[in-house]
C-alpha cells in the first residue's frame, strides 16, 4: 500500500535507540488500511493534542460477551480505514511462551482478517489483535477455535487469569503456577466468555512472594506461593558470595526486615526462621546458597485494583495458607464462594475488594468460612468502635 | 470457509505443549540462576541441566511482520521456542549453550536491544493511550518510546541499586500498574467535563452516571432531564465520560500528565507500596515530551546516587523522609501534593520529628 | 460575704509565683539530670545549682485532708513548694540536697509510694467513671487502684525497657490519653442503646441526635415523633446518649472495658502511634476486676521479656508484627479485631511476608 | 459525721499498696454529706455495675457559660447530698507549680463550699473541685476570684490551656511553655468563658518532641518546641556513658530513626545533623553528652482528639517552625485565624481537624497564610485525583 499520511510528529519517534512503535505502525501499514489510517489519525492525536476514539459500544462474537473491544473512530470520515478498530484479545497460554509455529498461525489469522498490528501482551496478560472490523469478528473467532485458541475476558466478567514463569523456569516457585492458571481459566470458562458479574474479576498466580507478575497490585483474587518450614542452607555457597565481595552483613543480615538473620565469618549464616516472615530478600540476593522451605502452599489475597472509584487497592491476605495440589478443588470452591458473595452484595461497577470494604470483613469471612486470623491485618483496629454479633454476646 | 470448526469455551492452549524439552524435563527442578550479562542468564537445574535466556526489549506493539522476524530467530537458535515476560519484554529461550553467541550476535546486527535483567530498568508496562483508547489523556506507547530512549543505558548496560519499574497508563484507570511502580506516568485531565445535555438525555442511564462519580459531583438536573456538575467537588477523573460518553472530559488545553514514584509490588524487605505524587503536572509535549523524560531521569539519577544497594525507590525514599526526597530532587511541593481523598488523614504528618 | 471582690476573666495566677526561687533563677538554664533512684532525680543548672525532685504516686482524687497534709510535708523540707505531673502524681521539689533523705523517710513512714520516674510504670491517667461521669461504662478510680497494687513494684522499684504509660477511660469517650497509650483500658458497650420515646420528644432536638451518631445509625421515626436505631450498624459509642439521654445506652448486663496497646505519644524514634485493640471485652467485675488486672499484667510482661532497651510496646511489636503478639501473649484474636470503621482498608494486610 | 453506709466492695478498695481513692472518699465523708453520700451511690454503682449520674445540663456562674460541669444523681431520693454533684474547674498555674498557702487557700474554699473532694488534676489541666450544690457556685466563684483564681473552660468554648514543665525544670524545652501557655490563657479569657465555639478547642504546649503533655495526641493545637542547627556533642561525656557500660551502638546508634549518627571508640560520637529530625532519642538516652541545637522555635500541629465521631486523630503539621519570643502576637494572630476559619466552616460538634479532613487541607493553610511544605505530610498523596483551582490554571 502506498503511504496515505504525512507524519513528522511520529516520524521522530523513529529515531533513537529504543524499539520503535512507530515502526511497527509502518510495517503493518505497508499490508494494512487499518494500520496505515490508524496512523495518520494518531499522528492528528500528536498535533492536536486529544484522542479520535469513540467508546465501542458492545460488538463481539456470538454466545460470547466479551473478548472483544469494540472501538471506533470519531472521525470516520477522515480515517475511514479505523471507522471500525476493533480489539481481539486472546487468552495466552500459561507463562506466555510460544513455539514460533503457533505464533505464525495467529500471525497469519491476523494478516488476513486485522491490521497485522498486536500487543504482546496486554496489560491483563492477553495476546492482543489490535483493530478490526466488526464482520471479520466471527470468521477469526472460527480460525482461533478451530486451531485451539479462545477469546480472553472483557467487560464484567472474570478476566483472563495469568501468572508468572514460575516453576518452569525459575527455582522458586512453590505452587505451579501456570497449572493452576490453567486449571481455573478451564474452571471459569463460562464466567469468563458470559459476563455475569458485578464487575471484573481477575485471577494472577505468583509462585512466590516476588510477585513477577504484579497479582498483589492487579488481582481481585492474588495467589502468591509461600513455604512453611526452615530455609536452606548451603554455607560453602555463603562462604563463596563472601569471598566474590559481597558485604553480607550489610545486604542480607541488615535489610532482614524481621532481623532473624545473623553471619559470622565462620559460623557462616544462621536464620531464625521461627521469626522470618518469607520476604524472600535473603534467598533472591544470596539465590545460590539459600533455598526456600519445603512444605509448600500459597497465600490468598483479595481485592486489589486501579484507582477508580475509591482509590488504589492492594490485595488483603485472607487465607494465610492453603495446599494447592491438582485438581485445586479447594481453591476453586473458595473463590466460588467469594464470587457469589461479592455477587450478593455488590452493586453494579463494585469490585469485590470495594464490597468487603464497605460491608465489613467478617461477614465476607464468615460467608466463605474462613476464621479470624492475625495474619489477615497489618495491625488491630484503632477506634474502640466495635460491632457485636448477637451469637457473641452469650 | 473455516466456521465449521468454531468451536467455544475450550480455553487457551495447555502451555506444555509450549514448553521447551529441558523446561518439561526440569519443571519445578531448578536450583539456581545466575545473572551472565544484564540481558542474558542461566538458570540451572538439579540435574544440572541448563536453560539461558536471552532478554531483548519490545515495544509491546508488535506487527506481524516483527513477530515473524522473531520468530526465525527462535527457529535457529531455540528449537523454536520462546517466550514473553510479565513487563512485555521477549525471552528466547536457548538450550545449547553454544547458540548464546549466535543469538546475540545476530539479534544485535538485526536491531534488538539485549538487555533488563538485574537491578536495571526493565520495560514499561503500559496501555493504549491515542493508539486505541477512548480515555487516553495522553499517548502510552510514545512516552514510553521516548523515555526509553532516554534512560537506554538503564536497560543495556548500568546498573542501578535495584529493579526500577517503569509504567505509563493514558488515563487514571491505570491499566498499566502504575499506582504501585518506581516511577510512572499517569494520564491526568485537570477540568470539569463538559456536558453535552441533549446527547446524555439519548445515551446514559442517569443513576449509573450519577453513581460513577467517586467524589458525588454529579447530581440529577430535572430540567434539562440531564445531570449536572459541582466543579468544586469534580477531580476529572473521567469515570462518568466512561459510563456516559456525552460528558466529555478530553481538553487538549489542560490534560496532560503526572508523574508518581515509590510504588513496588514485591514483599522483599518493606511491604508493597502505592506510588504517591512527585510532580502533578506536564503539559502534552508530543512527540518526545522533552519535560517529562528529563524529570523522570532525575528522579532515577538521585535515587541511583542516594539509595543504599537492593533499596527499591520507594524505600530510599521512606528510609530518608519525603521531605528529604523533595529537596534533593529539587522537585517543588505543591497544594497536588496534599491529599484530599478518602485517606488524606493517614498522609498528613502527626510528629514533631521531620527533617529541613 | 466576699462577693464583692468577685472579678471576672483574670486567668490563672501567674506561674511565677509559684517556683521556688533556685526554679526562677536557673529558669531555662537546665544542663541536665540524672535519675538517681525511681522517684527521686536531680536536674543541674549551667551555675551548677541543683533541685531534687522526688516523685510521689498520687490517686488524683484526693481529699484536702491529704493536699493539707502533702503541704504540711512541702513545709518542712520544699518551702513550700511543690508540683504536680502532667500523669497526676505529686513532685516534692527540694532545693536544699540535704532535705532529700528526710523527706524520703518522711514519705515511707507516712505511707507515701515514691517512685514512677525513668523506665517504668509511672501514674495512670484517668477519668471520671462511676464517680462523677453519668457516661460511663465502668469504674476508672477503682480500675486504677487495682491495676497499681499489681503493678506497684513496676512503679517503685522494678525497671522495664522504657516508659510503659498506662490509661483508663470509662467510656470511648476517652477523657483520658487511652486512643495513644501503651496499655490502656477503656469502658465499652455492646448492645445498642434503648430508646424513651416520650421522653424523647420532649428533651432531645431530632437533627442533633441524629448528627450525633458516627455510622448513621439513627434516622428519624415519624409513626414516635421521635428516632430509631439501625442495629446492624450501630457500634455503642454512646454518642447518641450524651446529645439525648433519653437513648440509654448503659447495660449492666453487656457493659464492660476492653484493652488496647502500642500507642504513644513521644516522637522519640518513631511517630506517634494509636492504641489498638488487644482484648475486645471483659465483664466489669468489680470491686477488683481480677482478669483485667491479669490481662494488663500479662502483656506488661510479655513485653519487658521481650523487648529490646528503649523500645515501647508499640515499637517492639511492630517490629516483632502484631501476628507475633498474639502468639506471646497467648491472645485470641477475634471478628472484634478486624477493622471495620472509617479507615480499615489501611488496617488489612497487603503483604505476602507475615510470620506464622 | 457518722458513716452512713456500708461498704463492702469499696472497703476492699482500701488494701493493697497503692494510694487509695476510697480512703480519700472516707476522708472526706467525716465532714461532707455529698462525700458520704457520694460514696454510698459509689457502692451501689459497684454492686449494680452502673453509673447513677444524669447529663447535668446548664449551670454555672453568672457572666460564664462554662467552667462548672453540672451533674444530678438519678437517685436523689436514696443519696440525697448528691441530689446535686456540680464539678468546678479552676484554670491551674502553668505547670502545675504551687505554693502550699495557695493550695491551703483552694482547701478551705473547698470544705466551707463542697464536699472536700479533688481531682489534681483533671486530664485537659485543672484544677477539679468534685461535688457542690448550685447554690454554692458563686460564693465559690467569688471566693476564687477575688483570690486570683479563675474558672477553666468547658463546653463549646476554647480550653484551659496547659504545658510540660519546660524551662522551669527541663533542659530540653526549646520555647517557655509555661509564658507561652499563661499568655495564651490571658489572650483568650472570653473565648475560654463564653462558649461560642462549634466545640472545644484545646491548646497544648510542649517544649520539645518528647511531648511530655501529650499535646499530639489531644490538643486541637498542639505546639511543640524544637531547634535549628547542631546538635551539641560533649565527647568527654560520651566517652563516661561507654565507661558507665551503655552499648552506644545498640542503644543510640540503631535507634536513630535517620541513621544519622555513628559512634566509634576513637573517634567518639558524629551525627550528620542534616539528616537528623530531631526525633530526641539520643539526647534523651545520653542528656549529659548531647544538647539541642541553638535557634529555638516550635513546630505548630493541629486536630487531635479522642476518637468519636470519626475515629482517633493526632495532630497535623501545619506550621513547622516558628519562633516563639514574647509577646507571641504571630501565634495569637494565627491561632485566632485558625478558630476563625473553623468557625466559618465547621457543624456544631465539629472539632477542627474533622472539619480540616472533610473540607481539605487547602483551603485551611490558604485561609492561615501558610504554603504547602513537604514537612506537612507523612508522604504526598497517592490517588491521583488532584484537585485544581481556577487559578492554578495558567
Ligand atoms: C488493553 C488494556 C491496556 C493495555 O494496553 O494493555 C486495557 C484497556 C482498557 N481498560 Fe483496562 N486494560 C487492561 C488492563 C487493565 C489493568 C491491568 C491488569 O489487568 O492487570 C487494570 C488495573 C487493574 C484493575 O483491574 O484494577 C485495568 C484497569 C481498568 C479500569 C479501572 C478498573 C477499576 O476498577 O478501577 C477500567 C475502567 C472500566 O472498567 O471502566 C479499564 C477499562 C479499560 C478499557 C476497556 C476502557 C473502557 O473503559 O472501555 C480499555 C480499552 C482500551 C482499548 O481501547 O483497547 N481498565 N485495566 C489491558 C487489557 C489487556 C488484556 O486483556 O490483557
Ligand atoms: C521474567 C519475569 C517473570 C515472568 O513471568 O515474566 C521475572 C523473572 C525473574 N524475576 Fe522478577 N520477573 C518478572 C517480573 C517481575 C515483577 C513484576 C513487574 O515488574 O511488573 C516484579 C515486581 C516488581 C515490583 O516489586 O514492583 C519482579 C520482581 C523481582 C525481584 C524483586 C526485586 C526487589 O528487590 O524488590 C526479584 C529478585 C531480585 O531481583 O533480586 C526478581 C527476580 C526474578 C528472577 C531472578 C527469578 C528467577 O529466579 O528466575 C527472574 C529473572 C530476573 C530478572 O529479570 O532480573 N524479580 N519481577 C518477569 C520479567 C519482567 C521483565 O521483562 O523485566
Ligand atoms: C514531669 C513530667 C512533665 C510534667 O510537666 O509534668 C515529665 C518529666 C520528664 N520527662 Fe517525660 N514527663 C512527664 C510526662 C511525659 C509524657 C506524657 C504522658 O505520659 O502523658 C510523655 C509521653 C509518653 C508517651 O510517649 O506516650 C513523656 C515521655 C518522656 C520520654 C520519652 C520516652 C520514650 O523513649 O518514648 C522521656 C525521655 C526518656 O525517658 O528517656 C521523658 C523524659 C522526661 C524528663 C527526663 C525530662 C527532663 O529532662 O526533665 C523528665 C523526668 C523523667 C521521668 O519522669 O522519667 N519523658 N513524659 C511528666 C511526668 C509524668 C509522670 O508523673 O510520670
Ligand atoms: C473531667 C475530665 C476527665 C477527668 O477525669 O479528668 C473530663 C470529663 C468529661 N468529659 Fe472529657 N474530660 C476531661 C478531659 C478530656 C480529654 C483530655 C484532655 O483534654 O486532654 C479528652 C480527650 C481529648 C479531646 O478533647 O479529644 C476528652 C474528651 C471528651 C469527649 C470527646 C471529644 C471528642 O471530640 O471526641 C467528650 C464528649 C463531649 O464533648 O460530648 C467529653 C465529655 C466529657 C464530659 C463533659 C461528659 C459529657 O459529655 O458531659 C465529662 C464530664 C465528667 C464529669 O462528670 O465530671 N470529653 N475529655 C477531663 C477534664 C478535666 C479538666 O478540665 O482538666
Ligand atoms: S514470582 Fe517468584 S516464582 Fe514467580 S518468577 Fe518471580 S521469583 Fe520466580
Ligand atoms: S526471607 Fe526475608 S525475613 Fe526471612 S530470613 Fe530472608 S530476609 Fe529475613
Ligand atoms: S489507562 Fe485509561 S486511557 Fe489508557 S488504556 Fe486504560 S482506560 Fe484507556
Ligand atoms: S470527572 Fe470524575 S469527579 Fe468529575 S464529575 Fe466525572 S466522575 Fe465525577
Ligand atoms: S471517659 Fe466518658 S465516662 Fe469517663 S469521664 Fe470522659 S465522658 Fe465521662
Ligand atoms: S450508640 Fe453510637 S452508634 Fe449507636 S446509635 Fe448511638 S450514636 Fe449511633
Ligand atoms: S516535653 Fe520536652 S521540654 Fe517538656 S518536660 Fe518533656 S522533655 Fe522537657
Ligand atoms: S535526635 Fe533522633 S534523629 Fe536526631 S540524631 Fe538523635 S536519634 Fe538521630
Amino acid at each position: 500500500m502506498a503511504k496515505k499520511y504525512e507524519t513528522p510528529l511520529l516520524d521522530e519517534l523513529e529515531k533513537g535507540p529504543w524499539p520503535s512503535f512507530v515502526k511497527e505502525f509502518k510495517k503493518a501499514a505497508k499490508r494494512s488500511e487499518i494500520a496505515s489510517d490508524g496512523l495518520g489519525q494518531l499522528e492528528k492525536s500528536y498535533r492536536t493534542k486529544r484522542g479520535y476514539w469513540k467508546h465501542g459500544g458492545i460488538v463481539g462474537v456470538l454466545g460470547y460477551g466479551g473478548g472483544v473491544i469494540g472501538r471506533y473512530s470519531s472521525l470516520p470520515e477522515e480515517f475511514p480505514g479505523v471507522a471500525h478498530n476493533h480489539t481481539v484479545r486472546i487468552n495466552q497460554p500459561s507463562g506466555w511462551f510460544y513455539t514460533t509455529k503457533a505464533l505464525r498461525e495467529i500471525c497469519d489469522i491476523w494478516d488476513k482478517y486485522g491490521s497485522g498490528l498486536t500487543n504482546f501482551h496486554g496489560s491483563t496478560g492477553d495476546m492482543i489483535l489490535l483493530g478490526t472490523r466488526t464482520e471479520n469478528l466471527e470468521p477469526i473467532f472460527s480460525e482461533l477455535t478451530s486451531r485451539g485458541w479462545d477469546l480472553g475476558g472483557s467487560g464484567s466478567a472474570m478476566r483472563t487469569p495469568s501468572c508468572c514463569v514460575g516453576p518452569a523456569r525459575c527455582e522458586w516457585s512453590n505452587i505451579d503456577t501456570l497449572d493452576i492458571t490453567y486449571s481455573i481459566t478451564q474452571e471459569f470458562q463460562d464466567e469468563l466468555h458470559r459476563p455475569a458479574f458485578p464487575y471484573k474479576f481477575k485471577i494472577k498466580t505468583a509462585g512466590c512472594a516476588v510477585d513477577c507478575i504484579a497479582s498483589i497490585a492487579r488481582a481481585d483474587l492474588s495467589i502468591i506461593g509461600t513455604w512453611k518450614g526452615n530455609i536452606k542452607i548451603d554455607q560453602a555457597e555463603v562462604k563463596r558470595y563472601a569471598k566474590n565481595g559481597m558485604d553480607i552483613q550489610a545486604e542480607i543480615v541488615d535489610m532482614c526486615p524481621t532481623e532473624c538473620i545473623s553471619y559470622d565469618k565462620k559460623e557462616g549464616l544462621t536464620i531464625n526462621n521461627e521469626e522470618c516472615n518469607r520476604c524472600m530478600h535473603c534467598i533472591a540476593k544470596m539465590n545460590k546458597a539459600l533455598r526456600p522451605g519445603d512444605i509448600k502452599g500459597a497465600t490468598l489475597l483479595v481485592g486489589s485494583k486501579a484507582p477508580i472509584v475509591v482509590g488504589a487497592m492492594l490485595s488483603w491476605v485472607i487465607v494465610p495458607f492453603i495446599e494447592l495440589k491438582p485438581p485445586y478443588q479447594e481453591l476453586k470452591d473458595l473463590t466460588r464462594k467469594m464470587i457469589e458473595w461479592w455477587d450478593e452484595n455488590g452493586r453494579a461497577r463494585e469490585r469485590i475488594g470495594e464490597v468487603i470494604e464497605s460491608k465489613g470483613m467478617r461477614p465476607f469471612l464468615e460467608y466463605i468460612g474462613v476464621p479470624p486470623m492475625p495474619q489477615q491485618v497489618k495491625a488491630p483496629r484503632r477506634d474502640p468502635f466495635f460491632f457485636w454479633a448477637k451469637t457473641d454476646l452469650k | 470457509m473455516a466456521l465449521l470448526q468454531r468451536k467455544t469455551d475450550i480455553g487457551p492452549p495447555h502451555y506444555e505443549q509450549f514448553l521447551p524439552p529441558v523446561i518439561k524435563k526440569n519443571y519445578g527442578k531448578w536450583k539456581y540462576h545466575e545473572i551472565l550479562s544484564p540481558g542474558i542468564m542461566v538458570h540451572v537445574a538439579e540435574s544440572g541441566d541448563e536453560i539461558y535466556t536471552v532478554r531483548v526489549a519490545s515495544p509491546r506493539l508488535l506487527s506481524t511482520d516483527t513477530i515473524r522476524e522473531i520468530s526465525d530467530i527462535a527457529d535457529k537458535y531455540c528449537n523454536g521456542y520462546l517466550r514473553f515476560t510479565s513487563r512485555n519484554n521477549i525471552e528466547f529461550l536457548v538450550s545449547n549453550k553454544k547458540n548464546v553467541e549466535l543469538i546475540k550476535k545476530e539479534l544485535k546486527e538485526k536491531g534488538y536491544t539485549i538487555g533488563g535483567i538485574g537491578s536495571r530498568v526493565s520495560n514499561v508496562v503500559h496501555t493504549q493511550g491515542w493508539v486505541h483508547c477512548h480515555s487516553a489523556c495522553t499517548d502510552a506507547s510514545g512516552l514510553v518510546k521516548v523515555l526509553m530512549d532516554e534512560l537506554y543505558e538503564y536497560f543495556t548496560t548500568k546498573e542501578l541499586p535495584n529493579k526500577v519499574r517503569l509504567a505509563v497508563a493514558c488515563c487514571v484507570n491505570m491499566c498499566g500498574a502504575v499506582h504501585c511502580s518506581d516511577i510512572a506516568i499517569v494520564g491526568v485531565h485537570r477540568k470539569t467535563p463538559t456536558i453535552n445535555h441533549e446527547m446524555v438525555i439519548k445515551l446514559c442511564e442517569i443513576p449509573t452516571t450519577i453513581a460513577s462519580c467517586p467524589t458525588r459531583a454529579i447530581s440529577p438536573d430535572p430540567a434539562k432531564k440531564s445531570v449536572k456538575i459541582n466543579e468544586e467537588k469534580c477531580m476529572y477523573c473521567g469515570n462518568c465520560f466512561t459510563v456516559c460518553p456525552p460528558i466529555d472530559i478530553h481538553d487538549p488545553e489542560n490534560d496532560g500528565v503526572a508523574i508518581v514514584v515509590g510504588g513496588k509490588v514485591s514483599s522483599l524487605r518493606s511491604d508493597p507500596k502505592f506510588s504517591k505524587l512527585a510532580i502533578p503536572f506536564f503539559y502534552n509535549n508530543p512527540p518526545r515530551w522533552p519535560e517529562v523524560v528529563s524529570a523522570v531521569k532525575n528522579i532515577l539519577e538521585t535515587y541511583a546516587k542516594h539509595a543504599k544497594k537492593h533499596e527499591r525507590i520507594g524505600e530510599w525514599i521512606e528510609r530518608i523522609g519525603w521531605e528529604r526526597f523533595f529537596k534533593l530532587t529539587g522537585i517543588e511541593f505543591t497544594f497536588q501534593h496534599l491529599d484530599d481523598f478518602t485517606f488524606s488523614r493517614e498522609t498528613f504528618r502527626t510528629s514533631a520529628a521531620f527533617k529541613w
